[in-house]
Formats: C-alpha cells, sequence, structure tokens
C-alpha cells in the first residue's frame, strides 16, 4: 500500500514545490486559497460523504477560525491598542472577548476549539434528539443565516459587514510581500496533505467503518451497543475543527473575513464542491473544492453573468447523472481499463 | 488505498493545470502601445448587480466617449470588466488580478462601503489607483483612492439643515444595518445635539430584510416629525410600501433617505414614494448643459427607458476626472496623475466639481430633492455653491467626538 | 402601551406570510419528503406573473398555474429520480434555484420590478393594512383548501394513502406518480400565490426567493414533518416571537432568536409539533 | 433474569400490549408465538428500549430497563435481530462483525486502524459458518446468509439475553434447518427469546413456549401443551386462517 501511494507521494511533492516556481505570486495566492477551501471541503467529505450528515453550515465554523486569526492579527498589528474598525464605530476600550487573542496561541487554539465546541454544543442538541437528514441540513443552514445576523449586527466587536481586513503582517512577516505569500502556500499545502492523510486513517479505521454505519443505519447501530448521536457529535465537530483551522490559514493568505464568506452560499457552495469532486472519496472532495475554485475565477473573469447559470447546471448534472462526481468518472473509467 | 489511482493524478493535474493557466495580462509584448488598459470592478452578480450595473454601464460609457474624442495621450482606453459579484472578499480578489495581471492603469469600481474597505489595502499594497464612486460615511481618506460621490458632509449634513430649516424637530432613525447607517446615524445625532433636534429612535434592520410592521409600528408610535431613512437596496422597497400602507403620508411625516435614487424608485413603485424626499448632489432633472448632453447619451447607449442617478454620474464623471488628470500629467504613473489631479476642476453633470488634492475627495453641491410622481427627483433646495469635502467633519465644532483618526 | 397591543395583530399578520411561503412546502416536504430548494424561485415566479399581469386577483389564479406547471416539471424532469434520497433532492433544486434566479435576471432585469397595488386595498382596520388582512385572509384560505383537498377529495385521499404507504396504494389501484405530479403541482402553485401575495409588501426582483426560503423551512421543520396542523401553529408561533423580539430588541436580535427558539424547541419535542408515530426502523 | 410486569403500550388508542407478564429464566430458550397484530414485536421493542411502555416494568438482571436508551440497554447484555435483517452493506462480513465485537471500547480507542480478528468475531464467524465470506462486502450476501449475518453479529456482541424477531422467516428448508441448528447450540450457553411464525420450526426446536393475543399472554407451556389448547386453536383457525398452526 505504500508502495502504491510512493508515486503520488513524490508527484505531490513536486507538484508542491514547482507550484510555487511556475505560478505568478497572483495565481500562487489564489491556488493558497483554493487549498483552504479543500480543507474545508475535507471536512465535508467526512461529515456528508462519510457519515451522511448533510452540514450546510459548514461556512459557520470556517468564518468562526477565520475570525479568531483575524483578532489576532489586529491586535498584533495595533499593539495592544484599539484595531481601525472599532475607532470607526465608536469603540472606546478594547472589549475584554477581544483581550485574549493577543496571544497568537490562545488566538490559533480558538481558531479550532470554537467551531468544535459549537459543534458539539450544537452536534449533542440535536442528534441526542434524532434530528437527522434534511432536518438536519435545514437547521445548520439556518444557523448560517443566523451567524451572519449576529456577526453583522455586533458591528464594535466585529466588523460588521465589512469584516476585517488590512492585514499587513504575520509574526513579523510582511503580508503584502511575495516570499511570505509563497510560504504561506507552502503552509497551506502542507496541512492540507498531513490533514489529508489524517482524515483518511480515521475514515479507514474502525470509527470510519462506525460512521458508514451510522449513515447506512444509525438505528441499527444502537443496536450494536453504540450511541450514534455520540458518533456523529464527534464528526461533526471534527468536520468543524478542520473548518476552523482553514479559516485561520484563509485570513492571512486572502487579507480579508466577512460575513460574507459564511453564510447560507458559501456554505452551499462548497458543498457542491464536494459534490462535485465525488463524496465518497476524501480526494473527491478536495479536488472538487481545487476544481470549482479555479472554474469560479476563470469562468467569472471570462463571462461573469454566465457563472450562475454554470454553477447551477453543473450541480444539476452532477447530481442526476454522475453523483458520485468526478471521482465516481475516473473511478469507472479505471475500472473499464482494467477490465 | 481505497483512493483510485486516476482521482490522485487528477488532482495533481488540476493542480498543474492551475499553475500553467497562462497569466493573460502578461504578454506586454502583445500590449499594442496605443492602448491604455482601465480597470472596471462592480457587481455583476448577486444582490448589488441591481445597483452597480448601471454605475459600469456609465463608465463605460465615459470610456467610450474619451475614446471618439481621440483617447488619451492618443491612446485608446481598454476597458477591463471584472464581477465583484457582491461579494467583498471577491472584490479584493479581483482588484488583485487587474493591478497584477493585467496591470491596468487604474480602477474604477465599488459601491458598498464595505467592498471600498476590502480594496483599500489591495490598492496600497501595490500603489495603484481605485475611483469610487459612491457616497460613503467618510472618515477615510487613502492615498490611492479617490472618492468622486459625497462625503457626509456634501449629503448627510445638508440633509439635516434641509430638515432644520423645515422645522423637522423630532426626528427617527431607520437604517440597514452596516457601516454606512451607523456611522450616518452618530453624525445625526452629534448634529441634533447641537441644533436642538431630538432623536426619537433608532433601528437597524439585517441586509435584505423584508418584513417592517414592527419597525413601522415602532415609528408611528413615536410620532416624529421626520424619518431620516439609511435602509439599503430592496429593504427600501418593502419599507416604503409597508409604510405606505400603514396609512403614512409623505407630508405628515416625510423620509428623508440618501440611498434611493431613480434608478431604486422604479422598483419601490412611484405611489409609494412619491413626495418624500432624498438628498444626493445630483438628479437626472438637474438642470446644466453638461447634464443634458449626459443623459442623451446615456439613454442613446442604453435605451429611452432608463434612468440617471447620482452614483452613475459620479462614476461616469470618475473616468473623465482621471483622464484630466492624465492628460495633466501627461503618464498614467499612478504618483504623477494623483499630484496632476489636485485642483481639476471641471463643469459636470452636477455642477462644478474640484478635486481637492489634499483628501483627494470632491468638492460638491448638495441637492434635495422630493420624488415626482412620474418617478423623477425635482430639486427643491440646494447649498448654493460646491461644498468642500470633509471626511473627518473636522470643520464641525459639534462632531469633535466623532472623527479621531 | 397601543404599541404592545399593535404587535399582536402584526404578529399574526407576520404568521400569514410565514404561513403562507411554507405551505407549498407542507406539502412537497411533508407529503413527499422533497426538500425543494427552488421553493423561493416559484414564489419569485408567481410575483413575477403579477408583475406580467399587473392585476392582482387576475394573477392569483395565473401565478397557481405558472408556479405549479413550473414544479411539475421539476418533478418530472429531475426530482422523480431521487425519491428516498432527500439530501440529493436538496442540492440539486439548489442547482435548480441558481439558474431560475439567473433566468428572472436575464428576463427581466436586475433591478427590482414594481406591482402596483389594487386601489381597494388601500387604507386598513386598526394597525392592520387591507393587504395584510388580504395575506392573512389568503393563508386561511390556503389552508382550509389544502385541508378541504386531503380530507375531502378523493384526490386528496389518494394522496394521503400514497404518503402513508406507497406500496399498498400502487395494489390498490393508483397511480404514484400521477399522485407526485399533483402534489408537486400543488405544492408548488402554492408558492406562487405566497410570490403574488408578496408583491404587496415587498420586493419584486431576483433575489426575492432568497428572502424567504430559510424562514419556510424553519416552519415546516418545527411544525412537524409535512403536518398542516403543526404549519399553522408554528407559523403563529414564530410570528409571534417575531414580532414581540423585535419590538423589544431588534431586527437582528429577533431572527437569532428565532433560530435560537426552533432548536431549543426541537430538544422538548424533536418530531416538531405535530407528529405521527412511527413503528418502522429506517 | 428478565421480568416483565403488567407492560403496557397504546398507539393512538391502540392496545398494542394490555398487561403482559413475563419471565424468563437463566439459560431458558423460549418462543414466542400468537398471530399478527398480537404484539410479539412490540413487546421485544419495549425490552430493547424502542417502545417506551405506558405503564409497566421490565426488570433484567436487576436493572430496570424501562426509560434507558438502546444502545445502553445492549450494553447490560440485550442483544436482538430484526424481522427484515438490517446489515451494513457497505461494509465486509467481518467489518460488521468487528463493529459488533468492538461496543464495549472506548470511541478514542476505535480511531486505530484493526488488527487482526477477535476471538469473539472469530467465534461467531466458526458458528454462523460465514469464514469463507469474511472479506465479502455484506450487500451481496443471500437473504439467509443476511440472517446468520446479523445472529454472527448478535454473538460477537457477547450478550447476556438473545431476542431473535423471526430468525427464519422467508428461508429455504435448508436455511431453515442450519438455522434451527445453530439456535439450539447458542442456546446451550445463552438465554434466548424467539419471535416465530413457523410452526413446524417450532416443534422441532421449541420447549417452552408463550402465546400472545391481542396484547395479552394467551397461555404458556410446552409446545404439547399449547397446541392441544383450545384457545389457540381458536385464535389461530377463527381468526386468521393464514396464520394457522402447521401452515
Amino acid at each position: 500500500m505504500i508502495k502504491r501511494n510512493l508515486p503520488f507521494a513524490a508527484i505531490a511533492v513536486i507538484a508542491l514545490v514547482a507550484a510555487p516556481l511556475l505560478l505568478e505570486p497572483f495565481r500562487l495566492s489564489l491556488l493558497a486559497k483554493y487549498l483552504c477551501y479543500a480543507i474545508v471541503a475535507l471536512g465535508i467529505g467526512l461529515a456528508w460523504g462519510q457519515g451522511g450528515m448533510l452540514t450546510l453550515g459548514q461556512g459557520v465554523f470556517f468564518g468562526l477560525g477565520g475570525y479568531a486569526m483575524a483578532m489576532y492579527l489586529k491586535l498584533s498589528e495595533s499593539g495592544g491598542g484599539l484595531p481601525d474598525f472599532m475607532v470607526w464605530s465608536g469603540v472606546e476600550e478594547l472589549p475584554a472577548l477581544w483581550a485574549p487573542f493577543a496571544n497568537p496561541v490562545f488566538a490559533l487554539t480558538m481558531a479550532v476549539a470554537g467551531p468544535v465546541l459549537l459543534a458539539v454544543v450544537l452536534g449533542t442538541l440535536v442528534f441526542r434528539q434524532r434530528v437527522r437528514g434534511a432536518y438536519f441540513a435545514i437547521l445548520t443552514q439556518a444557523l448560517a443565516a443566523a451567524m451572519v445576523i449576529l456577526l453583522v449586527g455586533q458591528q464594535g466587536l466585529t466588523g460588521g459587514t465589512n469584516g476585517m481586513t488590512n492585514f499587513f503582517e504575520l509574526f513579523g512577516a510582511d503580508l503584502a510581500d511575495d516570499s511570505t505569500q509563497r510560504v504561506l502556500y507552502l503552509v497551506v499545502a502542507g496541512v492540507l496533505g498531513v490533514l489529508y492523510l489524517a482524515t483518511r486513517q480515521l475514515v479507514n479505521s474502525r470509527f470510519g467503518r462506525l460512521l458508514v454505519a451510522v449513515r447506512d443505519g444509525e438505528d441499527r447501530v444502537r443496536f450494536l451497543g453504540y450511541d450514534p448521536a455520540l458518533v456523529k457529535t464527534v464528526t461533526f465537530a471534527v468536520s468543524a475543527g478542520l473548518a476552523g483551522l482553514a479559516g485561520a490559514l484563509f485570513v492571512p493568505v486572502v487579507g480579508i473575513i466577512s460575513p460574507a464568506l459564511l453564510g447560507v452560499v458559501p456554505s452551499l457552495e462548497l458543498v457542491v464542491a464536494v459534490a462535485v469532486g465525488g463524496r465518497q472519496v476524501l480526494a473527491g472532495a478536495v479536488l472538487g473544492a481545487v476544481v470549482m475554485g479555479y472554474a469560479q475565477t476563470t469562468f467569472s473573469e471570462q463571462f461573469a453573468n454566465g457563472w450562475l447559470y454554470l454553477q447551477g447546471a453543473l450541480f444539476i448534472l452532477v447530481m442526476t447523472l454522475a453523483p458520485k462526481g468526478i471521482a465516481g468518472i475516473l473511478g469507472r473509467l479505471r475500472r473499464a481499463r482494467t477490465a | 488505498m481505497r483512493t483510485p489511482r486516476a482521482l490522485v493524478s487528477a488532482l495533481l493535474l488540476t493542480t498543474l493545470a492551475a499553475c500553467g493557466s497562462p497569466p493573460s495580462g502578461s504578454g506586454s509584448s502583445a500590449d499594442a502601445q496605443d492602448e491604455i488598459k482601465v480597470g472596471v470592478l462592480h457587481s455583476l452578480s448577486g444582490t448589488m448587480a441591481i445597483s452597480e450595473v448601471t454605475v459600469r454601464d456609465a463608465e463605460l460609457l465615459a470610456i467610450e466617449e474619451i475614446n471618439q474624442a481621440g483617447g488619451v495621450l492618443g491612446k485608446k482606453l481598454v476597458p477591463v470588466v471584472e464581477d465583484g459579484a457582491s461579494d467583498w472578499p471577491t472584490f479584493a480578489e479581483k482588484a488583485t488580478k487587474l493591478i497584477r495581471q493585467d496591470k491596468v492603469a487604474t480602477v474604477f469600481g465599488g459601491w458598498t462601503s464595505a467592498s471600498r474597505k476590502a480594496m483599500l489595502p489591495v490598492f496600497e499594497r501595490y500603489k495603484s489607483l481605485l475611483w469610487y464612486p459612491v457616497q460613503y460615511e467618510g472618515l477615510e481618506s487613502s492615498p490611492n483612492i479617490f472618492y468622486t460621490g459625497a462625503t457626509t458632509n456634501q449629503q448627510i449634513i445638508p440633509g439635516l439643515d434641509y430638515l432644520k430649516e423645515q422645522g423637522k424637530k423630532k426626528i427617527f432613525l431607520v437604517g440597514s444595518d452596516y457601516v454606512f447607517p451607523r456611522t450616518a446615524n452618530k453624525i445625526i445625532k452629534a448634529y441634533a445635539a447641537a441644533n436642538g433636534m431630538q432623536v426619537l429612535g433608532e433601528e437597524y434592520t439585517p441586509l435584505g430584510h423584508t418584513e417592517y410592521s414592527t419597525l413601522v409600528n415602532k415609528v408611528v408610535q413615536a410620532g416624529p416629525d421626520a424619518v431620516f431613512n439609511t435602509l439599503n437596496g430592496d429593504s427600501n422597497v418593502a419599507f416604503f410600501k409597508q409604510l405606505k400602507s400603514a396609512g403614512v403620508s409623505a407630508e405628515a411625516m416625510p423620509v428623508l433617505s440618501v440611498s434611493v435614487a431613480e434608478e431604486e424608485v422604479k422598483g419601490i413603485g412611484v405611489d409609494n414614494i412619491a413626495g418624500h424626499p432624498v438628498a444626493w448632489n445630483y438628479y437626472q432633472t438637474t438642470d446644466t448643459p453638461a447634464n443634458q448632453a449626459f443623459v442623451k447619451a446615456f439613454k442613446a447607449a442604453y435605451g429611452e427607458d432608463k434612468v440617471t442617478s447620482d452614483p452613475m454620474q459620479a462614476g461616469y464623471n470618475a473616468v473623465h476626472l482621471w483622464a484630466e488628470a492624465v492628460k495633466k500629467a501627461g503618464t498614467t504613473e499612478v504618483e504623477a496623475v494623483k499630484k496632476a489631479a489636485g485642483g481639476i476642476a471641471l463643469e459636470r453633470p452636477e455642477g462644478l466639481v474640484t478635486i481637492d488634492g489634499e483628501n483627494q475627495h470632491l468638492y460638491k453641491t448638495a441637492r434635495i430633492g422630493v420624488i415626482r410622481p412620474d418617478g423623477l427627483i425635482e430639486q427643491v433646495w440646494d447649498s448654493g455653491e460646491p461644498i468642500k469635502p470633509d471626511p473627518y467633519l473636522k470643520g464641525y465644532s459639534w462632531a469633535g467626538g466623532l472623527a479621531e483618526e | 402601551m397601543t404599541a404592545v397591543v399593535n404587535q399582536l395583530p402584526i404578529g399574526l399578520s407576520i404568521a400569514a406570510v410565514l404561513l403562507l411561503v411554507a405551505l407549498g412546502l407542507t406539502v412537497t416536504f411533508g407529503q413527499m419528503g422533497v426538500i425543494n430548494m427552488a421553493h423561493g424561485e416559484f414564489i419569485m415566479a408567481g410575483a413575477y406573473t403579477a408583475f406580467l399581469l399587473g392585476d392582482l386577483l387576475l394573477a392569483l389564479p395565473a401565478a397557481f398555474v405558472v408556479a405549479g406547471l413550473m414544479g411539475l416539471a421539476l418533478e418530472r424532469g429531475a426530482i422523480r429520480h431521487f425519491y428516498g434520497r432527500p439530501l440529493d433532492t436538496l442540492l440539486l433544486t439548489w442547482g435548480v434555484s441558481l439558474v431560475l434566479q439567473q433566468l428572472a435576471r436575464d428576463l427581466f432585469g436586475a433591478p427590482n420590478v414594481q406591482v402596483p397595488a389594487p386601489s381597494w386595498l388601500s387604507g386598513g382596520i386598526g394597525i392592520l393594512p387591507y393587504n395584510r388582512l388580504f395575506i392573512m385572509a389568503l393563508a386561511v384560505a390556503g389552508v382550509a383548501g389544502i385541508w378541504l383537498y386531503l380530507t375531502r377529495t378523493r384526490l386528496g385521499r389518494r394522496t394521503q394513502a400514497v404518503v402513508q404507504n406507497r406500496r399498498l396504494a400502487a395494489t390498490s389501484g393508483i397511480d404514484p406518480g400521477r399522485v407526485d405530479m399533483l402534489t408537486f403541482f400543488i405544492g408548488s402553485g402554492l408558492a406562487g400565490l405566497a410570490g403574488v401575495a408578496l408583491t404587496l409588501i415587498g420586493p419584486v426582483g431576483p433575489a426575492l426567493g432568497t428572502y424567504y426560503i430559510v424562514d419556510a423551512f424553519l416552519v415546516v421543520v418545527a411544525g412537524g414533518l409535512g403536518q398542516l396542523r403543526g404549519a399553522v401553529l408554528a407559523a403563529v408561533g414564530l410570528g409571534l416571537l417575531n414580532s414581540y423580539a423585535e419590538f423589544w430588541s431588534d431586527a437582528s436580535l429577533a431572527k437569532v432568536l428565532v433560530f435560537a427558539a426552533v432548536i431549543g424547541f426541537l430538544q422538548v419535542r424533536p418530531q416538531g409539533l405535530v407528529a405521527l408515530r412511527s413503528r418502522a426502523l429506517t | 433474569m428478565l421480568e416483565l410486569r403488567d407492560v403496557r403500550v397504546v398507539f393512538d388508542g391502540f392496545h398494542a400490549l394490555d398487561g403482559v407478564d413475563l419471565t424468563v429464566a437463566d439459560g431458558e430458550l423460549r418462543f414466542l408465538i400468537g398471530p399478527n397484530g398480537a404484539g410479539k414485536t412490540t413487546l421485544i421493542d419495549v425490552i430493547t428500549g424502542l417502545t417506551r411502555p405506558a405503564a409497566g416494568r421490565v426488570r433484567f438482571g436487576g436493572y430496570d430497563l424501562v426509560g434507558r436508551k438502546e444502545h445502553q440497554i445492549v450494553r447490560l447484555g440485550v442483544g436482538r435481530t430484526f424481522q427484515t435483517s438490517v446489515v451494513f452493506e457497505e461494509l465486509t462480513v467481518l467489518e460488521n462483525l468487528d463493529l459488533a465485537a468492538c461496543f464495549r471500547k472506548p470511541l478514542w480507542s476505535l480511531a486505530g486502524r484493526r488488527r487482526g480478528v477477535s476471538d469473539a468475531v472469530a467465534e461467531a464467524l466458526a458458528r454462523t459458518g460465514l469464514e469463507p465470506l469474511a472479506g465479502r462486502s455484506a450487500g451481496v450476501l443471500s437473504h439467509g446468509q443476511r440472517q446468520w449475518l446479523e445472529i454472527g453479529m448478535l454473538l460477537a456482541q457477547r450478550p447476556r439475553l438473545l431476542l431473535l424477531d423471526e430468525p427464519v422467516a422467508g428461508m429455504s428448508k435448508d436455511e431453515r434447518d442450519r438455522t434451527g441448528q445453530l439456535l439450539t447450540e447458542i442456546a446451550d450457553d445463552h438465554t434466548v427469546i424467539v419471535v416465530e411464525h413457523d410452526m413446524e420450526f417450532l416443534r422441532r426446536h421449541a420447549s417452552a413456549v408463550t402465546v400472545l393475543h391481542e396484547g395479552r399472554v394467551l397461555v404458556e407451556g410446552s409446545v404439547e401443551q399449547v397446541s392441544a389448547d383450545p384457545r389457540v386453536q381458536e385464535v389461530y383457525l377463527g381468526r386468521r386462517p393464514s396464520d394457522a398452526v402447521g401452515k
């Protein structure tokens, strides 16, 4: 098995090294952005593809991670003073909620722990009551809607609709500098690689088998002596943590976090990406996120109006003709070739 | 192990495809020497498209006019149009693309404050130039942005002056929940305190909110002389419809809006909003020779049923002002253009505008208008002369606490 | 004090809007288990029908048919291949909703359009304008109509039979496919009616559907799977909650509170307000 | 070991169980029979926590079962199968059994990959004769094999009390015989309750039988006693010929 994976690992490493060399800095940071989305997609692949939980609120966790990171960046630049948007919003004293985020370790921890905690609370509340399937999907979607309203309403704390932008440096490195962006790309790609392997390990473990069992027969699993609510909550929390980490990486790469990134539509778009790539295989989820991100950039550059048509049509086609996504098509091709 | 081999390869191929994608703007050798690329960056899709598409149209019209007249420095302007998709991070991304890949000389774009705030670091980072065409909340003066819409002392404060003149002492503030309304309302409250006016209430609703019966109830119960409305977009439609059906008339309780222009009136329904005042610097009916030409040209280009509005005109002006500055500087180089821009004065549809070299805003005439039954806006008051832009309200003693940098 | 009292009829009128936008969903989601994310765009289609006809009363039946036919096309063209896969349907119909939104933008333009309100709806009783009362009446009529249809007509009883046991219904001579078509036609048609009503109080533009879809789903979830009674109770409850929460705080907080209430509510009654007991192991 | 007292279940006014008393001793093999709607499956549902009784007590080895969640009851040592077998089709036979065997382990320890085959799983494989199919995905099994896999999963759980809901329904003659054999083996070292319709199967493998009718216990005794009882003949013959004894 290790042998079979070796060539791919080699190609991955080459791509990691080659992309920064071949790509213009602007394109490279776009690629880094897609890879951030790919980390979220990994979590969706786990929760939805493996666990059958269609989460339409993944943007919320992504956003929480992003905001935690943004708070740190803002504070580190203002040197403990008030961040720029608070001045505009008429806030006079640094809110107590903000103070601990001056510490990078705390901020990074919260970027993951915050989403995990929210997922655990929400998961416990809904899964214990056996809310599932479509109900769960709708609730997570409502969560995304409610979260956006909450963030926008607390302008003094969160920057409102604007969100937070105008970041200059991360750990002393100038974010505007191309070399910093290159390092960030490598970090994101590396993190994605590690998380991909870890998630794959989880999927292949007994826990992964249990998760599939919960997906296909939640009630039956109860009679095997497991608590499906616990299994689902843990999985949901893992996917939330992945999204949170992705959000934290996203902020220095893209330079902005705003409610627009975590609402209903971006959350759904990520699910679309996973479906297009192929939800049943983790690599499909990653592939989907990169492909859809790339497609969105390219198509919106060429025909802005067509993008919605294309996205909608692509989705209808994938769901009706290839529910297993690109991964399914490739898998079939491969089988056809070997057969 | 369960991962299809082909899939992993595909993943890598995509990565490499992204690598190999030819950066279309980098072929500068192909760039004809007689062309200047300029960026046009507005939301062409999503919720903001309603407003921004018309601004893009006006900007493209101005570019066309300049090309008809022989271009700038003997070169033709070539617009590179991008879609901000009503999404702030997309604005930042597309701005980066326009600057770094297309290497445009300048960008005209943005509408919401959020989109401007998102683009600001990009333009500052790459020392490029943005022309922002919409009235906004002030408290900003980026060296890399020219603001061709009104700042607060050219719209909000004249609006309040007008209400005061009309004897409206008790006002109620209604706004969408984002930066502009909140900042505007801070200014209004300070103004009211200094001018013996009373603010009876201050309410915010989420963007895209459409249920206003509770809010209308609150307003009616408070019984103000006038309402100061900073709602944005579709919410205005719901608000005015529900206000009208609650039996509130423009005579009894005028609602002064700062985000409702000719274009929006159509969607709200003239019946629902006729008689209410608005505050801008320009109306389609503004009586200047430049405006007659502009309205005519715009209708000829985009259809007789099209209306022109303040932000459209401000976008249209932005292109002409930039072209003027480039001519004066003799180059499109950013620092030279900025330097040349200060002091440029042009007769525009809204009247005489002058670029304030210091804060890169415009001297503009404030105009209050009332919506006519035909959907156009009739001017009922103006400031007499162009007002010097004062984004930090330094010239207003009562605004002391608001404007710290 | 009057303001507080006024919030009661206001809450009920909000409830009527919620009920109207959710009514079609209780039929399609409830009776067929289909999550139709394009429901909002059917509402939009109803509103644009009113715009094209320019007459409210004429628009009601027309919008019902237009939205109903769109629903029918969606059901025949795509959804019927997806029965038993509610999550896939959800994503599929979301794709449809994107396409419909862009289509509306291309057909009618991005700006909002104006549907003139009929003069006989100007004025009102107390705090409630006639147009609100009209919406409330329409909601009541919609509920009554659905109830009569399901319980008093042969077709309606067949629908119930198919919902309860598809195979059994099929063996007793009912064609479940046709019942599905009809159910979807009616559910989507109700969205069209809601769209016409919404032109009285809100914007008519390509984004119309997106403003209502989340609320509509919350009503259905809180109301319990496809239970008419539940949907009515949930709409009234959420409408009143919204009205008073906004009155005592603000609109943003009211929306968040409504979401929290639905989550909290599911803790007490996980299957919504009204739920059927089922012995089946799913 | 298992003791039910005056258990009542009401579905929308219908009394599915109307005061059932039942005692099953340690090591016993008990058959539950009765016409359709008699409440057999409901009784199992009550014991395993799927249905909450309106009234009555269910005690198992000193624990009160009413109000406990399904998985908690399993953890006390009560396992069951379902009429329509539910196995996880995407998992292999071995993985199905392995999951069943692992439920006592802490959840975090499951994050590791499975190494080897545990004793409980090996034993379940051997007893059900599914060894040759261990690596196959459960989705390709025949109906009979699925039932055995379910029983195997039950065995892998190492429960103290097994509840089998119509284990031979729909099986061929051969399969029924093998299941019967399996059942006898299991009954040697477990307490078992079997719900069954098939009278022939009953005669061959049952010793103690409880007959349910309209939510009540009609009669209890050996197969001979029960089938000779006129009331039993009446419920079966008089009302639902299709369920008649000896069908």
